[in-house]
């Protein structure tokens, strides 16, 4: 143990602590900026650049970043001298002068970080004039680029390459003109982005923001002529209470059914539903190739999961050689689009056309995922618009709602039923989890010994367990982040030397929980544990828990679809993919 | 996303100068010191092609060559051409002389002819003011230009 | 094997190379066979002599003769005069600006007079091309001693008893260095040569790779043995080809004489050096981020700890030393720390390398011993200030270093006294300046080149330096205020408080020693809107003295701006009636002055 | 080229490579070397300068004396051509005349080994330029 001082207060830290956690440890908190840590989820941000929280060390000739000094024993710290504050006022006042004074139309007003640490440090004016960077504004159908307002703190890059391991992001050129950028400046939709989002959920200003949907869904509601359908996600109602003051973790389900009624959508429905369809198509699909393998016929194994939209666009781009290992089934969004244009829309006596369907979605992909060409019929998509968990609390704002006030209310029925399985979906290993609830009772016909599989749970980047299906060693892996994904797809390639059947992805921190739709954790993976627990106790809190039990859905194969993988499901529910790689071509 | 597009002969250069590193990410700088000592300047399709090879995201590439000031994405002509746009020239016509420039060339600012034999930019001060407007070609000044000089100049070099 | 009475060292460093120095070698070459000489005298092409101004230099063997900027047709009197006749050229000689009087001696020459070489020792002595001359003169004898008659420990402890100290600029002790990588226990190690000279202005290291790579070779051995490495990196840069190309050259030829490699002279020690090229960043001096691109990054500084002696190239232990440095270090080896120790002042051992230009009549390279002042340097070595003007500063240290006045003349310098003052050693940059120099111009050329080379990581460097840039550009521009000198003085501060890395912490000296030592300067600027040297443009005015003006108008001719008119002055004795210019519409483009034949136009 | 195996070999290959550059080693140092200077102009080469110079450097190598030989031009003693000064560490130089092999042997092995003077030695009469 160190024993030094900071603010003239003793501390005793482990050897390895950095001022900054020991200073936390006595609620001392200095204030920091490119400095970006998921406790517990392997990814750290820490170049030490913005150099926001600079601090006094006795003996030392310059200032040190409390975030990457390490306590040494008799160490004396002052956070707040003189010189410590005149520094780093001097330098959040760097950043401001090469920064657009547009807070009030920002994105982020109200969630940037750069924001709050010009309010505390009392800065009032920019005393330093010049020029500013100027950067073409760029988008995709998911992520906003902004980079004037880009502070260099390097977190967007960090999550791609060293979380993700998807490169589109690289810091280019130097200076004064060092910027976060895709390759040659070209607009982000031409690289390697797989639209995970998750460069602007870590961003603390308003560099990289989210594509805002909210005026086409309120003008499709404002439209009489059409219909306007909502599909809420597992992940968004354990993180939307966020968005109104209530502590991570709380679950808002009844609450945010009840607001979204009185934002005027005309039905509330369930992705919980369709997540528990996902897992009838896809457990389906399993046990189809696992019954083939068996008897030794060709067949692509491990299979993966495919409700990810950043991870379908990762494998198209990275590993086109591959394509025939995931699942075909579409994503709970996906299928439940299908299943509203196809199945509901007469239901509702309305024209495929007439009938909007938005998602409400923790993730920013989706965004992008809802016009893939397979996701729609003559240019009519199933899913029209999907806003994410943050557009949907702005949305309740601007109607004057308080999610806090609002009474508990259900989903509407058909679609609106689900079990724990379509619950824990929102969560790292969940959709195994919930597919192997199911496939195990269909497989062996007899009753789960035990319904929760521990194994697929937590935040461990890479989880591996063998399931015994009734005599049948079953080799499942679950992964979270792109990067573990590409561990995962090396190792298929390499020939599948670790036996897998089966394997879930999901790109974002913990799953969808740490979606890119979700509100701002600000790098507090607390938050993200917090949600986790929430999903689980909303499963352990259902009466049903086993997908293929849902009784909606039950009645929709018996009234439409007929079986699982069968025709029309294949027609409806399943997708294709295509090779979406690089190529190199030679020209003479 | 995008396909290269490449002649299959410099294509081939790149492949074999990424194999003599061993398409080793960590040697990406000495290929691209090789690559450009081949071509001269590393345009975009090159720096793919050098990613792919190395398996590197190509982002990381241009992260690189946007970084040193080494390396360069603009071709260089055989008779780089400058053209003084100091505030001396510029009222002494210079802009004139740049349009003479273009026109002859034609060729933009900042790029290289076709045949690779001129190249055209523009710079703030060559401190030769007293004999505005100034040219250098190469190493070479000309002062006191005039756009119906232009010709007579370029003839030298062809 | 034939033995020559004489050899015609000639330069074939990059600034001799640069004016046709191989040509007068091909000539020598082809004069001496015509002559039949070809066995009785040998022509070496050598390392830089360090005096550039002079170059190309010639200088004959054995009666140390020393010609300067010699022309390839000159080789034919050369040898015909003094090979042959044994007179020597008198017009090539060196002329001595304070006597007139030509000095065929380097010996006798003030620029030589006062060195102390050691890391140059054997530049423009040997063929850098030829190990064995190398060899001859004690090469790898350093290398052997420590193979066959000490302990790693040992060589590290006296290296450290010989207080050299790094000398790519904060002047590190070497042997705490070495020892601290040594402490770490890893199957690999490293030995890295900074060879990524990007100081404007200094070129050390060029020059010792150029004239002596075998002594950098020996150097990365001896400390590879001391530290527990086997590998050896160069850092280098692109835009040095002949010193790469020396380097391969001396590589291979240690290889082939078994002094790289494996079982180095039978004591089971194995060692071996691989190139690694730069690629234009200045930044790369910078220990941690020349790691970085050494391993196929941009070269992006990082924090420290961890140190490179723990986790420095691929991971591993690594231990960074500049050439300089590096060339000291056989020296220490086989001369002994003790020897090494009695040169210089009591906390900077040995010599240093400046690179000497500016306003100075011997521009060049030196080689001094710490300790001396910058009166000697400037006054002796440098021959004193160009056309007979005042000294005003020098600046050293390059973009890292500060701007010392003539208060500094008799300070003795080395590390410490140059930090002292404000300034800094850096790489051995020594800039002089006279009157016609402005210190707020100065200071913002300075800035202007570490924004252009600032990797752009951190906020004081990337934001901060290209503000001071900018406020110093509203100085000179004439549209500067008083509260912009505080805010220069607070910047600065900040940025040399709070930047990552030593670029970014330095970057401000120039800014901060100028503002300490010309504060008058800057204030003139500010206040009377007046630069005292005429460098700043937009505070000049240029001005016709009617009673030289003979008014024929070719100033009014060739004007820009169409501001000069006629008045109806005619001064007495002339014809015509004299110029003036409208002060409100000059561009201050200096066209007026340089087409008056009569000198009556000038600066005020 | 075989490797240099020990420290014993590369002093070895020193000592044997070292001659090499003694023009150079030397020139760095004359004072504390026996300074030989040949006046070689037209008619000292004439006179068989060369020859004897190259006699003169092959016989102090023999004997082992740290000798630099440099040409000269004309001393101007014409008429005892070939003459050679020959500059002894801490004494005045001393300029021979009428310089043969034999001569040059005894110049060598008297005045410049034991100090001993011997015939030719003309009186100087001149600074030299570069002293």
């Amino acid at each position: 143990m160190i024993n030094l001082t900071i603010d003239n207060k003793p501390v005793q830290v482990p050897e390895g602590t950095t001022i900054l956690k020991a200073a936390r440890q006595i609620g001392i908190d200095i204030p920091t900026l490119c400095y970006f840590e998921l406790d517990g989820m392997k990814f750290e941000n820490k170049p030490g650049g913005c150099r926001v929280c600079v601090v006094e060390v006795k003996g030392r000739r310059n200032l040190a970043p409390a975030c990457a000094t390490d306590c040494m024993e008799g160490m004396e710290v002052l956070t707040h001298s003189a010189r410590v504050i005149n520094a780093r006022k001097t330098v959040v006042e760097l950043l401001l002068s090469d920064h657009p004074n547009d807070c009030l139309q920002c994105e982020k007003n109200g969630d940037c970080e750069l924001q709050s640490l010009t309010k505390r440090l009392g800065i009032k004016e920019i005393p330093f004039k010049g020029e500013m960077s100027t950067y073409k504004k760029d988008t995709t159908l998911s992520v906003y680029r902004d980079m004037d307002k880009c502070v260099m703190c390097r977190r967007c890059e960090s999550m791609c390459n060293k979380f993700q391991s998807v490169g589109a992001l690289s810091g280019v050129n130097r200076g004064f003109q060092a910027v976060v950028s895709p390759a040659f400046d070209q607009p982000l939709g031409d690289s390697s982005c797989v639209n995970c989002g998750q460069c602007v959920q870590v961003c603390p200003v308003g560099a990289l923001t989210l594509v805002d949907n909210i005026s086409d869904v309120m003008k499709a509601i404002a439209d009489p002529t059409k219909k306007v359908v909502v599909q809420t996600a597992p992940a968004v109602r354990v993180a939307l209470g966020e968005e109104f003051g209530m502590k991570p973790g709380e679950i808002v389900t009844g609450k945010m059914a009840a607001a979204l009624r009185r934002l005027g959508f005309d039905h509330v429905y369930d992705t919980d539903w369709s997540a528990d369809l996902t897992i009838m198509e896809e457990g389906t699909e399993l046990l189809g190739r696992l019954q083939k393998a068996l008897k030794g016929e060709e067949v692509k194994l491990p299979m993966f999961t495919s409700c990810c939209p950043a991870w379908v666009a990762f494998y198209e781009k990275n590993f086109p050689d591959l394509l025939e290992y995931p699942s075909s089934a579409k994503s709970p969004q996906g299928m439940f689009g299908a299943v509203a244009k196809n199945y509901l829309a007469p239901k509702l006596g309305v024209k495929r056309e007439d009938l909007i369907v938005v998602s409400i979605m923790p993730c920013l992909a989706k965004k992008s995922e809802l016009a893939r060409e397979q996701l729609s019929v003559n240019g009519n998509r199933d899913v029209d618009f999907s806003l994410s968990t943050r557009e949907l609390a702005h949305m309740i704002r601007q109607c004057n709602l308080n999610l806090n006030d609002m009474p508990e209310e259900d989903f509407d029925s058909p679609l609106g039923e689900s079990t724990g399985a379509g619950v824990i979906f929102g969560a790292t290993g969940g959709v195994m989890e919930a597919a192997l609830r199911t496939a195990y009772e269909v497989h062996t016909g007899k009753k789960l010994p035990r319904i929760d599989f521990e194994e697929t749970r937590g935040f461990e980047g890479i989880k591996e367990a063998t399931i015994d299906f009734d005599g049948f060693p079953l080799k499942i892996a679950v992964a979270y982040s792109l990067k573990n994904a590409r561990i995962l797809m090396n190792q298929v390639r390499e020939g599948n030397p670790n036996g897998y059947h089966f394997i879930e992805v999901m790109a974002c921190p913990g799953g969808c929980i740490g979606g890119a739709g979700q509100p701002y954790h600000h790098g507090d993976s607390n938050i993200i544990r917090k949600r986790m627990e929430a999903i689980y106790r909303e499963d352990v809190g259902k009466p049903i828990r086993k997908s293929h039990e849902n009784k909606e859905v039950q009645a929709i194969y018996k009234e439409y679809y007929g079986e699982p993988c069968g025709h029309l499901s294949h027609e409806q529910l399943h997708t294709t993919y295509t090779d979406q790689s690089d190529k190199l071509e030679a020209t003479k | 996303m995008a396909n290269i597009k490449l002649s299959e002969d410099k294509i081939k250069v790149i492949k074999d100068i990424a194999k003599s590193f061993g398409n080793k990410p960590g040697e990406v700088i000495n290929v691209l010191h090789q690559v450009q000592g081949k071509f001269g300047y590393l345009p975009a399709e090159v720096q793919e092609v050098v990613a792919h090879e190395l398996n590197i995201p190509v982002s990381r590439v241009y992260g690189i060559v946007s970084f040193y000031s080494f390396f360069t994405m603009e071709p260089k002509g055989e008779h780089p051409i400058d053209i003084c746009l100091g505030t001396a020239c510029y009222v002494r016509g210079a802009e004139k002389v740049l349009d003479a420039f273009q026109r002859e060339l034609n060729v933009q600012v900042g790029k290289c002819t076709p045949d690779g034999k001129f190249s055209l930019n523009t710079l703030r001060c060559v401190g030769a003011c007293g004999l505005a407007p100034v040219a250098m070609i190469g190493d070479k000044v000309y002062g006191r230009l005039t756009p119906d000089q232009v010709p007579g100049i370029l003839a030298e070099y062809k | 094997m034939a033995k020559y009475k004489m050899h015609i060292l000639i330069c074939g460093g990059t600034g001799c190379k640069s004016s046709n120095s191989l040509d007068i070698i091909e000539q020598f070459h082809q004069i001496l066979a015509e002559k039949n000489l070809q066995d009785e005298v040998q022509v070496i092409k050598t390392g830089c002599f360090g005096f550039c101004e002079r170059g190309p230099i010639v200088k004959i063997m054995p009666d140390n003769t020393f010609y300067t900027q010699v022309k390839p047709e000159d080789a034919r009197r050369i040898v015909e005069e003094h090979i042959i006749k044994g007179r020597k050229v008198p017009d090539l000689l060196y002329t001595d600006p304070e006597n007139e009087q030509h000095v065929s001696d380097s010996k006798h020459m003030n620029f030589y007079k006062k060195q102390l070489r050691i890391a140059l020792r054997n530049c423009g002595f040997v063929d850098p091309e030829n190990i064995e001359e190398c060899i001859s003169r004690g090469g790898y004898e350093g290398l052997g001693k420590c193979l066959s008659e000490m302990t790693p420990e040992q060589v590290i402890a006296e290296v450290k008893a010989s207080g050299l100290r790094g000398r790519g600029g904060a002047g590190f002790p070497t042997g705490l260095k070495w020892e601290l990588c040594a402490k770490n226990k890893a199957d690999q190690k490293y030995v890295i040569c900074n060879a990524d000279e990007g100081d404007p202005g200094a070129f050390m290291d060029r020059s010792i790779l150029e004239g002596d790579p075998h002594s950098i070779i020996e150097a990365m051995a001896i400390c590879g043995y001391s530290i527990g490495a086997t590998k050896g990196l160069v850092y280098i840069r692109a835009e040095y080809p002949l010193a790469i190309d020396r380097l391969k050259i001396a590589i291979s030829q240690a290889r082939e004489y078994g002094l790289l490699g494996t079982d180095i002279l039978g004591s089971g020690f194995d060692f071996d050096i691989e190139l690694r090229y730069g690629a234009g960043a200045f930044v790369c001096g910078e220990e941690t981020a020349l790691i970085h691109s050494m391993e196929g990054q941009r070269g992006e500084p990082t924090l420290k700890p961890p140190f490179p002696a723990v986790s420095g190239y691929m991971g591993k232990p690594s231990n960074v030393n500049n050439v300089e440095t590096f060339a000291n270090v056989p020296v220490v080896i086989t001369k002994g720390a003790e020897w090494f120790n009695k040169i210089g002042t009591e906390k900077s051992k040995g010599t240093k390398v400046f690179a000497l230009a500016g306003q100075i009549n011997n521009v060049g390279l030196i080689e001094v011993p710490m300790g001396i002042t910058l009166r000697e340097i400037i006054y002796e070595i440098g021959g004193g200030i160009k056309n007979g003007r005042q000294f005003k500063a020098v600046q050293t240290g390059g973009p890292s270093g500060g701007c010392l006045t003539a208060k500094h003349l008799d300070t003795a310098i080395d590390y410490d006294s140059l930090v002292a003052a404000g300034s800094m050693m850096g790489s051995g940059g020594m800039v002089v300046m006279d009157e016609t120099s402005c210190m707020p111009a100065i200071a913002k050329f300075y800035l202007e080149f570490t924004c252009e080379e600032s990797c752009g990581k951190c906020t004081p460097c990337r934001v901060g330096n290209k503000r001071l840039c900018e406020i110093l550009e509203k100085i000179t521009d004439g549209r500067g205020t008083m509260e912009d000198l505080t805010e220069l003085r607070n910047l600065g501060n900040v940025i040399k408080d709070t930047a990552l890395c030593g670029l970014g912490q330095t970057s401000p000296n120039p800014v901060l020693s100028t503002l300490d030592n010309f504060w008058d300067e800057y204030v003139e600027h500010v206040v009377d809107k007046k630069c005292r040297a005429g460098v700043c443009k937009k505070l000049m005015n240029y001005v016709i003295d009617p009673e030289k003006c003979i008014g024929c108008g070719k100033c009014q001719k060739g004007c820009p701006a169409e501001c000069i008119v006629r008045t109806d002055y005619i001064a007495p004795g002339h014809k015509l009636a004299s110029m003036r210019i409208t002060t409100e519409k000059c561009l201050k483009c200096g066209a007026c002055m340089g087409n008056c034949k009569f000198g009556a136009i000038s600066v005020k | 080229m075989t490797k240099v195996k020990s420290l014993a070999d590369l002093k070895a290959m020193r000592e044997k490579l070292q001659s090499n550059l003694d023009v150079r080693e030397k020139a760095e140092h004359p004072e504390s070397l026996v300074q030989i200077k040949v006046a070689m102009a037209t008619c000292g080469i004439a006179a068989g300068a060369k020859k004897v110079m190259e006699h003169m450097m092959q016989k102090a190598d023999e004997l082992g004396i740290p000798a630099v030989f440099t040409q000269t031009g004309c001393m101007g003693y014409c008429h005892a051509e070939p003459t050679l000064e020959v500059r002894v560490p801490g004494k005045d130089p001393i300029v021979f005349g009428h310089v043969d092999n034999d001569r040059a042997d005894e110049i060598l092995t008297k005045y410049v080994q034991n100090g001993e003077l011997v015939e030719g030695i003309i009186p100087v009469n001149y600074e030299v330029i570069d002293k």
